[in-house]
């Protein structure tokens, strides 16, 4: 299953972040990207809380995570990400808290010599935090706080990373 | 909340999240659980007995996810020399 | 093939640039975000000049396109896309030119209301500026300079598109 | 360029491009086939037999990409009515 060893004490950054205040997409990508000569593809996913839910405007979500484990979870999958994929380097911010429609909640980015291991390790990455990472949404509107459902969509995405990868060829 | 039953307890730190959290109405607390509770499924069952807060948290066992020191575990996982065990609804962050 | 129609007259937005100088990412995606209040993802593919080409260190990329084409040949494919998946914005900012190692070369960014259809999207367009889109590469190093050969694996990778889509549940 | 042989010839706006423009030494230029032209791969063998330098560009024309009014187009393509017609090697854009 790991087809590519991290080689411990690297430069290859896994940057992981959890906090209140709202991203600096445009500073993480260039600290992500600066460390390494050989990075030709970065990759970001960004999660932005939308105005809606089900039709219905909302008012603002709220994030509740695990201290501790939320941190510990994500770089869990962090190292998986670089067993699986030649990476030079892996960010991860995540908000909690109270966050507005329109404001970002969630900042992957993967930064690899090619462009392939950098979204499959995005999309695995984004894939895991949605059914593994320990936060929880609320939803507020003008009817209340309705905690958010899981989705069976999202376990099914996730699952897919169960085998091991397909092997393919580095075109950039 | 009461100890357990007769036997030797034994003390674990719980800690709710989301909705558990909400229908049990505090975040963390110290239990002491009867001895011959030896799995989370049991630890559920037993909190599930406590008052109806607790009924009302764990009245849906299957859906409700456990952490034990910060590692997810399925409800078969034993609970001896667990620190702290969590437990919450299904993750919805990312 | 066409299981999502773009809504004609609409305000998801397909901005093409193709320019010689430095790409300013975040304002290109806060762009992007800030026209609709249903996007809930955003990925973004930045490609990179890296600095160096099979082993050797390059002094720069120059990126020859075709004027005219490269605009049709990539506004195509923007289409193509938003027919494939539910998006609700497209950008693609393609340089030309010089290129020193570092920079960016290529920007491609999708909004969507979901993660799925926005990865998807942004790897398509991807494979296609690869290997249809009129733009060749010419590295300049100690040695001169070379055309950069088209590799197999691009061809490959483009050419998994050609099947219809899987269907996948919308997760967000 | 000499225009073609005997006939009615054509005159076509070709561009060329990367390599294949080096090779050749220009840009882009106007040229007369001969009406008996009728697929880009018979205006790449023609232009092959144009001097060196068309020959050294067009040496292996199965590596050749071609467009007409700038899509892309198989060495089949009929030329009949193109307004331009482009030469080039295999894409290495993004």
């Amino acid at each position: 299953m790991s087809a590519h060893s991290r080689a411990s004490g690297d430069a290859a950054p896994a940057i992981i972040r959890l906090q209140r205040e709202p991203i600096a997409i445009a500073a993480a990508v260039e600290k992500l990207v600066g460390v390494r000569k050989e990075v030709g593809a970065v990759v970001t996913f960004t999660g932005i809380c939308r105005a809606d839910e089900n039709g219905a405007p909302i008012a603002a979500l709220n994030l509740e995570h695990y201290p501790g484990m939320a941190e510990a979870e994500i770089a869990r999958h962090v190292e998986e990400a670089y067993a699986r994929w030649p990476l030079l380097g892996v960010l991860v911010v995540h908000r909690y808290g109270r966050i507005l429609p329109g404001e970002d909640i969630v900042l992957v980015a993967t930064a690899s010599s090619h462009r392939q291991a950098a979204f499959a390790a995005a999309e695995f990455l984004m894939d895991y935090l949605k059914t593994r990472a320990p936060f929880w949404k609320q939803v507020e509107s003008a009817d209340g706080k309705v905690w958010v459902q899981a989705k069976s969509a999202d376990d099914t995405a996730a699952e897919r990373w169960s085998a091991p990868p397909p092997q393919r060829d580095a075109a950039k | 909340m009461t100890s357990g039953s007769a036997g030797q307890s034994k003390k674990i730190k719980v800690r709710y999240f989301a909705w558990v959290r909400e229908r049990i109405g505090k975040a963390e607390e110290e239990i002491e659980a009867p001895a011959a509770i030896a799995t989370v499924a049991e630890l559920m069952a037993w909190l599930a007995d406590q008052g109806e807060h607790y009924a009302y948290a764990f009245e849906n066992p299957k859906v409700i996810r456990a952490a034990i020191d910060r590692n997810h575990v399925q409800s078969e996982a034993r609970i001896e020399g667990a620190g702290e065990i969590a437990f919450f609804p299904p993750m919805t962050g990312g």
